[in-house]
């Protein structure tokens, strides 16, 4: 019975949590479960840490920052249905998401409608700021990425056959190798082999074997951690030993962990990716900001624990600036962002609302361990 | 004459409608209005073939799909071009003309697959059916992720937002009318002879055949204006969207509701859309949501196996005022 | 009825399908070594009478008794233990099972192999046929060969107590009369039984007594004599 | 043998099928003419019922002709041929079980509907006129069979032997020209057996049917029958009166026995 | 040729994954009737068993052929325990209902299993501890074959005769066929049918837990969301080889597995499930009832 009455009492505080006006509310949906639920949650804890930073610094305008979560199950409807409620019954100042730019693209009209800024930490199609001047990101779009590695591949590691595996289910993915191989064959280069694959897929021998017939000098895979450890790994194990390069969604501890054959990262030695900061970059903000991770979490962040964090500080950041919780007043002042020292980068937003920022590009060593390479500026 | 009457009369309580419910209603329930509104459609037109006619399919997302990216292509390339030929009229009527095309467009290209689905019903029956359809939901999600003037992985986006509350309205009262009409006829009940014996119903004279692919027909047209419906006010088709899961959830709709009940399928497709979004209201054990949804899918099958309204459909004739009394039999 | 010669006794039962009452109210007993038959139009509760016997349905009131205790609440698995071998309407045989298979299942709690054995050679000296086909899958059987199956299947648990729910149904006129002898000779060698049956006529002439069931209650009990007696009788249930 | 010397309404011709290698029905010849009432007895697995689903198309033929009519039926689906006016019940009763009796019968009248799908979903008046007309031709057949009062009832719910009376008078729904009742008096009592026999008779007169049966109740077929065909291992192997196949020891000895004579 | 040869290879070590987990679907289907939809979660629950089982007894550290044998052998007890308490939960109630109403019981299961699974494990994938490592058996320039799925095929092949051996020949065996043909008559026959059943979702849900296992080593990426997929696929295969008949669902997975690898490596990778799926519905036009399915033609 009592545990009841606490029960009854800790629901009825929340809700007069909720009530309060000294609290300003912030709206995140992302996919919390379903098949992409990883990345959402890794986003999530992101956010949560910057929100407690916020709030344990004194908060925001003097209040303190109450994020409202909202799943979406991975799917574009839910997304949509997130927003709204988000948007329409919680009445928050700004809106964080979404990880995948199909869920964004569903999300941002009703943001753009409603005239609630919008920051997506890491939804790279093009096509999401398009919706309208309150949607914004902070990540890098496609072709920046793409472009970049191919130049790398190109140029650093002499590379003049490539091989592209893209996950065909992925927009991020496809996107990236599509400019990826633009970007290749306009300098020169000749893809040999373009094959695919699909999110969740376990078995990508067949895709290998055939790629290994094409006689690459190295493969471009911008996929996700999830499947590029499995990739590696059959590549290895059909005595595919050339290099695999990759992008952003490469970054996570989990990479390494699965793509070990006899000792921790072997499959991938020698493999290099595009990342938004180094590891072993000595700057106290990513120092920092790694330490408390793994305190927080017991892991090391990966790409979308730190975009994230990235893309919380950023709005808090503009919301102070603006001085007021008002969405034209955050969205005029989030346009205006300039160098902001993020983890992932000193982020400028441009004119179109997408990110400038470096990038680096890392190379997998002995045991696992990122080198840094070196960085590209836009 | 009456009925043309009535028509007109609920066209302009829809155009109403369509006027004043966003200025009264909360734009979050709409939106849950409107979903649910595509999901009855969904539901109702899957009864046609599932409940009615007894042909396990599990493919109804493919049709969705379909529907929904065909109208998007019409209203995305050739849409603009129709607006401008339709100059003389006034911009708003332009708009919703091209929808209607869209709308029928999709509609029709969604019974076309029907057709090559209902098919392989001559031949095939129960899982062996079901997992035929569902190979074909898959085949037509496979392919979408293949074209890239579609959006390919992308997902089609900057799918001009014609659905509004006239077209949700008046497509799922016409999709109700029809089918619940359709069923209650003759031909209705040629429907339900090939569900419950199919040998006993060709020696009754039922070509079989026919009626099996004209369900499919039927179901899959309206499954794919509820494509359109969809594509249109999200502004955006996802392949995502339309995965074997999808086609599980309309399943559980009409399972949940008592397999053919049209009545059941409409008040199930209602409550499992807002439950999802009900369950978002949970507070301290939110993170439960699905696990919850899960296991009152798991009960409710239990404890009601024929499905909340089992084979039951109110009269709702007998509920309209102005009936003319019946001699008491 | 406290005679303690009854094997079975059934005592004011009523079985209800659903909401319908089926069976009510109804009682009857077999003593060791009878033949007795349950006759009746279709739908008058007799196939419904065994299923409560054998545990596939269970009464809502009343008693059965086997040997003096009360089979309430007993699955039909365990009333096989009991001795009770039930041959079903409309055979049920496994018919994507062999012959022999068949048989063997039905000596599926007996672990005695030699006995088994003996009572399966028994089964073939009673049915001929069966033995020819033993190899054969049973759902390829004429439909006579698999009646004379769906019995032997029955006594292959060594029963001591069968029913046999209409045996003759759909049997061409020779094969009727082929199975009727065979009941009686099973009969003769100890084991009782209790016959549901359309043909009122042969099975009268077999049994020691008959239950006329109309609507779910008995309405008569008659014997052999009363189809040469009774001319009512005769025109309504006993043809001719 | 035949009663008058008119065309025949059914004509079967050679007609042989054979399931896995054995030979269901061999050479099989039948002749019915317009008004007749036909036997089809023998021993279970005489191929009784193939016979049936030959003719009716539920099986194809593998030599042979069927005529209906004058018509060949070869090749035409089930549902075609009951259009001709062949109707049928079935061994097994395989009525609509969940559907009410009065539906049961009102599918069997769809073969005559007029009104197009799109025209029953709108529900003119042509519409109109042609349920009502329908409803009215069900009312009077249940009336014969004395189902009236359980029209709304679900059809398994029936008891038995209402239940083979409905699957009669679904058979009649269609307007047949040639009626196959497989086993009508199954699970029958003798005096369900004999209302029966009187009812097939009524019905012959009523609705001017043609009308074969397989039966194993003696008593019926003997009592009603015209003429009777015995099979036996999917051959004919006696054809006549129903007194000349009481007598004929080949019968005797495959399928009736010394006793029941 | 090489290259042709070593797509043979990895189909036929993707097909015996396919396999292994059809043959629990064919199991229970065979007995049931019932497309068991939360069997491949069970596969799913088998891997993370088999990941916690090695971490606490700290077999993942040091791994040994014991400690293989012993963490399979706990994945699969797991495994058939939870299996025969969703049946006695979630089915039993329902088995004189509708299959349809089962059907949907089970992908409530299913969707309960991948919920409840987030939720306790953790949305983030684990990596599966190599518990018997990686060796080549034979290599060349253009093929090579590892020991794992050699492994899996050998098991598979093992279990399919094992399956078809209890089936067949055993007492339980035809116990489950009977109860598999008639629930009742088999009653009539002394047959605990309840027990049949239960038992056959041990078998099946045992074959899952050793499926998960074996894919883990494998494919050592696994997340409460790992069996949709291959669940699903391996319900297609087992109906490719017709449902319910044991060789059948090794000879569909098998199909599936060599097709899709073939589509992949020779046609076009993103066309892949869209033509194993046309292959499906190719297959069950010209035989209804799957490559070896053999149903009794209906009665009229």
């Amino acid at each position: 019975m009592r545990k009841w009455i606490i029960f009854g009492l800790a629901l009825s505080l929340s809700a007069g949590c909720a009530k309060r006006d000294d609290v300003i509310k912030i709206g995140e949906y992302g996919s919390l479960t379903g098949t992409t639920a990883t990345f959402g949650v890794s986003t999530k804890n992101g956010i949560d840490m910057a929100t407690e930073e916020i709030n344990a610094a004194g908060g925001l305008l003097g209040k303190k920052i109450q994020v409202i979560v909202e799943d979406d199950r991975g799917l574009a409807d839910e997304a949509a249905s997130a927003v709204k409620k988000l948007v329409t019954q919680d009445k928050v100042v700004a809106v964080l998401g979404e990880v995948a730019s199909s869920r964004s693209l569903a999300g941002a009209p009703i943001c753009q409608e409603n005239k609630i800024p919008m920051v997506t930490p890491s939804s790279t199609n093009p096509e999401v700021t398009k919706k309208g001047d309150y949607i914004f990101r902070i990540c890098f779009i496609d072709p920046f990425q793409g472009e970049a590695m191919a130049k790398f591949a190109f140029e650093n590691l002499k590379v003049k056959k490539a091989a592209i595996l893209k996950d065909s289910k992925n927009d991020y993915s496809v996107g990236l190798a599509q400019y990826f191989a633009e970007t290749f064959k306009g300098l020169g280069g000749q893809i040999v082999a373009e094959e695919s694959y699909f999110e969740g897929d376990q078995d990508f021998k067949a895709q290998l074997t055939s790629i290994k017939g094409k006689k690459p000098e190295a493969i471009f895979i911008p996929g996700y951690y999830t499947e590029v450890g499995l990739i590696a790994r059959q590549a290895r194990e059909l005595g595919l030993n050339i290099p695999l390069l990759g992008g952003d969604g490469w970054d996570s501890p989990k990479l390494t962990e699965i793509a070990t054959l006899k000792k921790p990262g072997d499959a991938l030695k020698d493999c290099y990716f595009s990342n938004h900061y180094a590891a072993d970059d000595p700057n106290p903000v990513i120092q920092d900001f790694i330490k408390k991770y793994k305190a927080k979490y017991e892991e090391v962040p990966d790409a979308m624990a730190v975009l994230g964090y990235d893309a919380a500080h950023i709005l808090y950041d503009a919301i102070k600036r603006a001085g007021s919780p008002e969405g034209a007043k955050i969205r005029d002042e989030l346009a205006k962002t300039a160098n902001f020292p993020g983890v992932a980068g000193q982020t400028t937003i441009d004119s179109a609302r997408n990110a400038r920022k470096p990038l680096v590009v890392l190379k997998i060593g002995e045991g696992g361990a990122y080198e840094y390479m070196a960085t590209v500026n836009p | 004459m009456k009925r043309l009457a009535a028509f007109i009369g609920f066209f302009l309580l829809f155009l109403l409608a369509n006027r004043f419910l966003p200025e009264i209603i909360d734009p979050y329930y709409l939106h849950l209005f409107t979903l649910s509104c595509i999901n009855v459609i969904l539901a109702v037109s899957l009864n046609l073939i599932n409940g009615t006619t007894g042909q396990f399919s599990l493919g109804h997302a493919g049709f969705m799909a379909v529907g929904g990216y065909t109208s998007a292509s019409l209203t995305f390339y050739l849409g603009p071009k129709i607006i401008a030929t339709l100059d003389f009229l006034p911009a708003i009527l332009a708009k919703n003309f091209v929808f209607l095309f869209a709308l029928l467009g999709g509609g029709l290209s969604a019974a076309f697959l029907g057709l090559l689905v209902g098919i392989p019903s001559l031949r095939l029956r129960g899982d062996y059916l079901a997992i035929v359809t569902l190979g074909m939901g898959e085949i037509v999600r496979v392919l979408i992720l293949n074209v890239e003037a579609i959006g390919g992985a992308r997902g089609f986006s900057d799918i001009p937002a014609y659905t509004n509350l006239f077209w949700i309205i008046s497509l799922t009262a016409l999709t109700i009318a029809a089918v619940a009409s359709l069923t209650a006829s003759s031909h209705g009940r040629a429907f339900l002879s090939v569900r419950e014996d199919e040998i006993a119903a060709e020696a009754m004279g039922v070509n079989t055949t026919y009626y099996k692919v004209i369900a499919f027909v039927i179901g899959a047209f309206f499954a794919g204006m509820a494509g359109c419906l969809f594509g249109h006010y999200l502004q955006l088709l996802h392949p995502n969207s339309f995965t074997f899961l999808k086609s599980f959830e309309i399943i559980i709709m009409i399972i949940v509701g008592g397999l053919g009940s049209i009545f059941g399928a409409v008040v199930a497709a209602v409550i499992l859309t807002l439950l999802p979004e009900a369950l978002r209201y949970l507070g301290p054990v939110k993170d439960w949501r699905m696990v919850i949804y899960s296991l009152a899918l798991i009960i409710l099958m239990i404890t009601r196996p024929q499905g909340l309204f089992g084979n039951w459909t109110p009269d709702f004739r007998r509920w309209w005022p102005f009936r003319k009394p019946q001699p008491v039999a | 009825m406290t005679d303690n010669n009854f094997i079975l006794e059934v005592k004011n039962l009523c079985v209800f399908y659903g909401g319908i009452q089926a069976v009510k109210d109804i009682s009857f007993g077999i003593k060791k070594g009878e033949i007795i038959t349950l006759i009746g139009a279709t739908g008058a509760g007799k196939s419904t009478t065994l299923r409560a016997i054998s545990g596939l349905l269970k009464p809502r009131e009343g008693e059965i008794l086997l040997e003096g205790r009360s089979l309430k609440n007993i699955p039909p698995y365990e009333v096989v233990k009991k001795g009770i071998s039930h041959a079903p309407e409309g055979r049920k045989i496994f018919a994507n099972l062999t012959v022999r298979e068949n048989l063997e299942l039905g000596a599926y709690l007996r672990r005695d192999k030699p006995a088994i054995g003996q009572d399966m050679e028994r089964v073939f000296g009673l049915f001929p046929r069966l033995k020819e086909r033993i190899k054969q899958n049973a759902g390829t059987l004429s439909g006579g060969e698999q009646q004379m199956l769906a019995i032997g299947r029955a006594l292959m648990s060594a029963p001591k107590l069968l029913l046999l729910d209409e045996p003759s149904l759909g049997l061409a006129p020779l094969l009727v009369k082929a199975i009727f002898e065979v009941i009686k000779e099973i009969n003769a060698k100890g084991v009782s039984i209790i016959l549901v049956e359309q043909n009122a006529y042969q099975a009268l002439k077999i049994a020691a007594r008959g239950y006329v069931l109309e609507t779910g209650k008995i309405t008569m009990t008659v014997t052999a004599e009363d189809l040469v007696t009774n001319e009512e009788l005769r025109k309504a249930y006993l043809g001719g | 043998m035949p009663p008058n010397t008119s065309e025949p309404l059914l004509e079967l011709a050679t007609c042989s099928i054979s399931f896995g290698g054995l030979k269901a029905v061999d050479s099989f010849n039948l002749q019915l003419f317009p008004g007749e009432l036909v036997g089809l007895i023998g021993p279970n697995g005489a191929g009784k019922t193939t016979v049936f689903n030959l003719i009716t198309g539920v099986y194809k033929p593998s030599a042979g002709q069927i005529r209906f009519g004058g018509k060949l039926l070869n090749g035409k689906k089930p549902y075609q041929i009951t259009a001709c006016g062949l109707a049928r019940t079935f061994q097994n009763i395989r009525l609509f079980g969940n559907l009410s009796v009065e539906e049961n019968v009102k599918i069997a009248c769809h073969l005559h509907y007029q009104t197009s799908l799109f025209g029953s979903v709108w529900k003119g008046k042509a519409y109109r006129e042609e349920e009502a007309r329908q409803h009215q031709k069900i009312e009077s057949l249940l009336e014969v069979f004395g189902l009236k009062q359980l029209s709304r009832e679900k059809a398994a719910g029936l008891p038995y032997g209402q239940q083979r009376r409905l699957e009669i008078a679904r058979a009649l729904a269609t307007d047949p020209k040639l009626l196959l009742l497989d086993e009508p008096a199954a699970g029958a009592n003798p005096q369900e057996s004999r209302e029966l026999m009187a009812l097939i008779r009524w019905i012959k007169e009523k609705f001017k049917l043609t009308i074969l049966l397989i039966e194993h109740d003696m008593q019926v077929v003997m009592g009603i029958c015209e003429r009777i065909l015995v099979l036996d291992y999917g051959e004919t192997i006696a054809h006549g009166k129903p007194e000349e196949i009481r007598k004929d020891p080949k019968v005797i000895e495959a399928y009736l026995g010394e006793e029941a004579v | 040729m090489q290259e042709f040869l070593q797509q043979l290879v990895n189909g036929v070590s993707w097909g015996s994954i396919y396999a292994l987990i059809a043959l629990g679907y064919t199991m229970v289907y065979g007995v049931l009737q019932l497309i068991n939809f939360a069997h491949g979660d069970v596969f799913m629950l088998g891997a993370f068993f088999g990941f916690y089982f090695s971490r606490w007894t700290k077999i993942a550290q040091e791994p040994t052929l014991f400690g293989f044998f012993a963490t399979l052998l706990f994945a699969m007890a797991a495994c058939a325990l939870v299996g025969v308490i969703i049946e006695r939960a979630a089915y039993k109630p329902l088995r004189e209902r509708p299959r349809l109403t089962a059907l949907i019981t089970a992908i409530g299961v299913s969707l309960l299993l991948e919920n409840g699974g987030q939720l306790l494990f953790g949305v983030d994938p684990k990596f599966f501890p190599s518990l018997i490592s990686e060796t080549r058996l034979y290599e060349s320039a253009n093929l090579v074959i590892s020991n794992l799925p050699v492994i899996i095929l050998v098991v598979s092949l093992a279990l399919m005769l094992l399956l078809r051996f209890i089936v067949m020949k055993t007492t339980i065996g035809k116990a489950m066929r009977a109860t598999a043909f008639n629930r009742e008559a088999a009653a009539l026959m002394g047959i605990n049918t309840n027990n049949v059943i239960s038992f056959t979702f041990l078998l099946g849900s045992a074959l899952a837990g050793a499926g998960g296992i074996l894919v883990a080593l494998t494919y050592p990426k696994i997340d409460p969301l790992m069996g949709l997929l291959p669940g699903l696929k391996a319900f297609v295969a087992a109906v490719l080889g017709g449902i319910g008949n044991i060789p059948g669902a090794v000879l569909g997975g098998m199909i599936l597995g060599v097709s899709e690898t073939m589509v992949a490596g020779y046609i076009s990778s993103t066309l892949r499930d869209a033509i194993a799926f046309a292959l499906l519905v190719v297959i069950l036009l010209v035989k209804p009832t799957g490559l070896l399915g053999s149903r009794v033609g209906e009665k009229v």
